[in-house]
């Protein structure tokens, strides 16, 4: 039985609500962190919604894991403070925060079944027998897990392992969840699906705050409401997950969040107001989205391989051409790699009206509305 | 990949079967054929005769009976002792932050170097009749005589003991300690539980196997023990390893000298079966 | 992520400053208080006041001399064979194909457990005066007298030691075999490595470590081996513990007693350093 | 610099011959391993052409690495020859098989330096010193490692070190390169590279045999010209890697080569040389790729979720609706997840013309060549 059927039927039964912690807000006020001299956090502001998925998402050391650290009281910071539904926690030990967290390698007590692992935090609060059970019972539900109850931890796979501590920290209400590379531990196959029983997972909880850490940007592109991009210790980009995707605020955030063509442009004339610039790439006069471009200043326009075509149409009014390098067919994607005046434009695409041969003429189409222009150094 | 689970597991490089034959011949003189010889002499007495009686009488004398007896009570003590020193030795030097707690760690890794003897030596220092500690009670009480005296009774051997032996349960409760899953305490501690419950419910179940190999290898050499009990000297406190070395070497009685190392031998096998069931057990 | 190696590693479970003190205070009544003692009594003499000439005599001593000399050649003798006998036994098990071997690898390791002088009482049944081998000799060419005396000089207590102390040097080149990478092993073996070659150019380099580690510990309990050479009971064959025995138990020389411990000691110590640095910088 | 460029110079410089060893091809001839009593591969006969990359794919335990290690020579067939180049190799021990294999965890010899472990197999086979230096040197420029010759393996990214080890194998000039899991211990982005530089590779050296043994479908699509499923210790399916693709024998090729929607269907007539069945879904009428299909045979429609699409036009010419249960977006792709009379049907695409809702009601199109038929039982 899958999760989402056993969600489906917690609803039903006995209502969401029943996990629900209260929803709380996170904020970041001027957190930095420094170990051993070193800065790995520079001040960082931001503030998590009640109710939201945040994805902090950036490579090792961009300072995100040591972010959500800092909230949960593991790291002290060097500078500002952590509130959490209003409330200052800077100063709390990790244990009278009200969290809770579900880690890459599970961190399930191993000596415990799954039944004390989930009840192990309602024990350490001292909640009444009666209450840990049913709240066992449900948390167990909510994952799927109910008839593993009396099974250790070695004895489920990694998945299940993996349900069995989000229904940990679910048990105990948590007024925000934090999760730290949660699927990383698992193969591809799982780990895909874990990502859509997470989406429905909120989707039945929608009061849960989630703080999600994670360096896989399908992972933040699925599950997150917004997606803050850390680079280096500090906040390279942060906006709603799609508006981050389609016009991302620099070339690390373009690149981190996807693969994305860029190709060196310079705006021909200044925006008139329609939100529409004419830009120059080489030989051809391309229209892209954009405002407040001075004329003649140079650009990079991004634009994702999936909003290349290789066929026009009305909405595709871009041409560019290019020679065709390399073909790699994948099952479910193609990938076109074409070289355009000395740059490598990558197209992919589920299906294609014919298929081209390497070293052939290329023209691909793509919509001004998939295009965005960056500054070149708009570096962090 | 599990299919390689599936493939004959130890990687053979096949050396040749020459190869095998001289450390097998090795092996057999040095380690079995002389075991061999200690039970074949257990049973045989000194004009070369099976004497069944004789090894039975050994088995009752007063003498070994007693030195069963107190090597038990020593080797039980000293390892209790031991184990409850490590355990919070341990325990601090692992998870309270105070300076330096490194170079403890390392200091009582180094004590592992030191010979047993020295431990004993030291000891006459402070608690022997003439010692520091006495020195210091007959001063300030004016008495005309040493009061403490334990160092000379199995109390002595047990204190010198411990000492010398903590460390060992000390170096593999350390290691299990760090290998405890930093991730573990951190849930446990936001899940809601204080430092008290996290050790109870968290560290020392992680750390029983190491703690238990740690004690039955104390415990092993504590049954063992020869230096330390005859560096001390203590009157009436005769353990097997001594009585062995009295009736062989004092004595010059060989087939009792066997019978009792037959026993230390079944003692020692018998721990060390223990440990192992222990730790499999355990899955350490 | 190693953004969480940025952040400090050890997990701290604050248990309150109060717990520090207790075994902090045991940590230096039984361990460092005791050091202390002897150091103190090594420069002061029975009548309690300094006395460094006779500190100095003692270092001078023929007798002094003679044990450093056959401590040093018993320990590395003794070592050189327990490495040589361990690093054969270990790759005959580990890589050559023969049934029970992982029987012999768990009877060795039994051996560990066994008490140190029950080689030494073998022995003597083996190559003592009326042993076996001298009964065998006598009897095959009918001598009037034992010819093998080896057993009372330094090559019995080294004999001994080999046997004593080889599993020790067996138990971690075992361990560190079975961590060798079968996968280097199938591929330089793919690549057209013949069994020696992946012995010499693989295995070994990949046990430096273990071997220096086992090594290193067979040299310092070697250095420190008091029951063994007590045990065979060799004439002229006085080592540094037996010397300290002597003076301090026998002779009640507390002051010269004390000076040949703390040689000892220093002697431990700077073994136990150097295999510290050799296991670091090897990455061990 | 990439791969592909020192591929590319190498092959101006020296012409790419200069690695390849002479093309072998490999025969399983009812090769059986058992593995204390338990059989572990069944009966496998199985020819790998010169010049191939055949990718063995399975679950664990389905016995592709022990047919691998079979060929290597570390498991000894309970039945069977295995014949390379047409010479029988069972009895030989591993170094005298001429082969060189790349593992997950990389094996480098960590104690020697990246030069040296290139150089051992040359060494091992007593190569004179000057081809050793010139072989080596070409190896490592091939795998674009020239400059780290000097390095410890430590001392590089997991990536390099992979480098390093296909260099290694290269440089003895194998008869057959043997690859298991080479890439599985990457992450994913770099992996989807070296997938790629794995690819470039062959291209260059187009005679080295390739037997490559993995869990990932998306690398055997990329790179295999064919593929042999295994499942159970059991040849599953074998065939050209598109054909299998689009018209997998049975259920579990199906479903072990990407996502594949399997619908129950009744084949309404019999195939009438046209290549084409018509089968009924329920109340749909449908045409699918078929021959030799009885009347009123039960059988599975298979589809891949690339191949439906939400708007009709000539080729797409099959209908079917259902109503959309879920929608994930994912970047490149968008999965759409509909019930379709009881079955969930998945639909994947870059682009969609408008974002449907939950809930509505969903027409999905596919053309006849794009789908297959499956008998239910044809398990294996």
């Amino acid at each position: 039985m899958t999760l989402a059927a056993f969600v489906d039927e917690a609803a039903t039964v006995s209502g969401a609500a029943e996990l629900r912690g209260a929803a709380s807000t996170v904020a970041f006020d001027r957190v930095s962190v420094a170990y051993r001299g070193a800065v790995v956090l520079k001040p960082l502001t931001l503030e998590v919604a009640a109710g939201e998925i945040l994805a902090m998402i950036g490579p090792s050391g961009s300072g995100k894991t040591t972010a959500l650290r800092a909230v949960a009281g593991f790291v002290r910071p060097a500078g500002g403070r952590i509130r959490i539904g209003g409330a200052d926690v800077t100063d709390l030990p990790p244990y009278a925060r009200g969290l809770a967290m579900v880690v890459q390698n599970y961190a399930l007590f191993p000596h415990m079944r799954v039944f004390d692992n989930v009840a192990f935090g309602l024990h350490a609060r001292h909640a009444p027998k009666a209450l840990i059970e049913e709240r066992v019972a449900h948390a167990l539900e909510v994952v799927g897990m109910s008839q593993y109850a009396r099974r250790l931890p070695r004895e489920l796979s990694g998945g299940q392992q993996q349900r069995v501590a989000i229904a940990r920290a679910l048990a105990v209400r948590p007024k925000v969840l934090l999760l730290d590379e949660p699927l990383s531990a698992l193969d591809a196959q799982i780990r895909r699906s874990m990502v859509e029983e997470i989406a429905r997972l909120h989707a039945e909880l929608p009061d849960l705050t989630i703080l999600y850490v994670t360096h896989d940007q399908s992972e933040a592109l699925t599950l997150a409401d917004r997606i803050a991009i850390l680079r280096d210790g500090a906040l390279s980009a942060v906006g709603r997950t799609g508006d981050l995707y389609r016009r991302p605020p620099n070339r690390f955030s373009a690149e981190f969040l996807g693969r994305a063509n860029l190709l060196p442009v310079v705006v021909e004339s200044a925006a008139d107001g329609s939100g529409l610039v004419a830009v120059r790439a080489g030989e051809e006069r391309l229209v892209v989205a954009g405002a407040d471009e001075p004329a003649g200043a140079a650009r990079l326009l991004c634009v994702r391989p999936q909003n290349l075509t290789l066929a026009p149409d009305a909405a595709h009014a871009n041409r560019i051409a290019g020679v065709l390098r390399e073909i790699h067919w994948q099952g479910e994607l193609t990938h076109l790699v074409a070289e355009v005046g000395g740059a490598l434009l990558r197209v992919v695409a589920t299906r294609l009206p014919t298929i081209p041969a390497r070293g052939e003429r290329l023209e691909m189409f793509f919509s001004p509305a998939d295009a965005s222009l960056i500054a070149e150094d708009a570096d962090v | 990949m599990s299919d390689a689970a599936a493939s004959p597991r130890g990687v053979k490089v096949d050396l040749g079967a020459l190869w095998v034959a001289p450390p097998l011949i090795a092996l057999a003189v040095l380690f079995l054929y002389p075991l061999a010889l200690i039970a074949h002499a257990a049973v045989y007495d000194a004009t070369d005769v099976v004497n069944l009686p004789a090894a039975w009488a050994t088995l009752g004398s007063r003498a070994f009976v007693n030195a069963l007896f107190n090597t038990a009570e020593i080797a039980l003590a000293a390892t209790a002792g031991s184990l409850a020193l490590g355990l919070t030795l341990a325990l601090i030097i692992a998870f309270v932050p105070f300076p330096g707690a490194t170079f403890v760690a390392r200091l009582i890794d180094t004590f592992i170097a030191l010979p047993t003897f020295l431990a004993t030596l030291a000891f006459t220092f402070l608690y022997g009749s003439a010692g520091v500690l006495n020195g210091a009670l007959v001063q300030a009480f004016h008495l005309s005589d040493a009061p403490v005296h334990f160092l000379y009774s199995a109390w002595g051997v047990i204190l010198a003991e411990v000492t010398v032996y903590s460390p060992f349960v000390l170096r593999p409760l350390l290691a299990a300690f760090s290998q405890v899953d930093r991730g573990q305490i951190e849930a446990a501690s936001l899940l809601g539980a204080r430092p008290w419950r996290i050790v109870r419910q968290i560290i020392l179940p992680a750390a029983l196997p190491a703690a238990i190999a740690g004690g039955s290898l104390c415990l092993l050499l504590t049954v063992n023990e020869f230096g330390i009990v005859l560096f001390i000297g203590a009157k009436g406190v005769i353990t097997l390893p001594l009585l062995i070395y009295d009736k062989a070497i004092q004595e010059s009685d060989y087939q009792a000298a066997c019978v009792i190392a037959m026993v230390n031998v079944a003692l020692s096998l018998g721990l060390f079966g223990l440990y192992r069931v222990a730790a499999r057990r355990l899955g350490a």
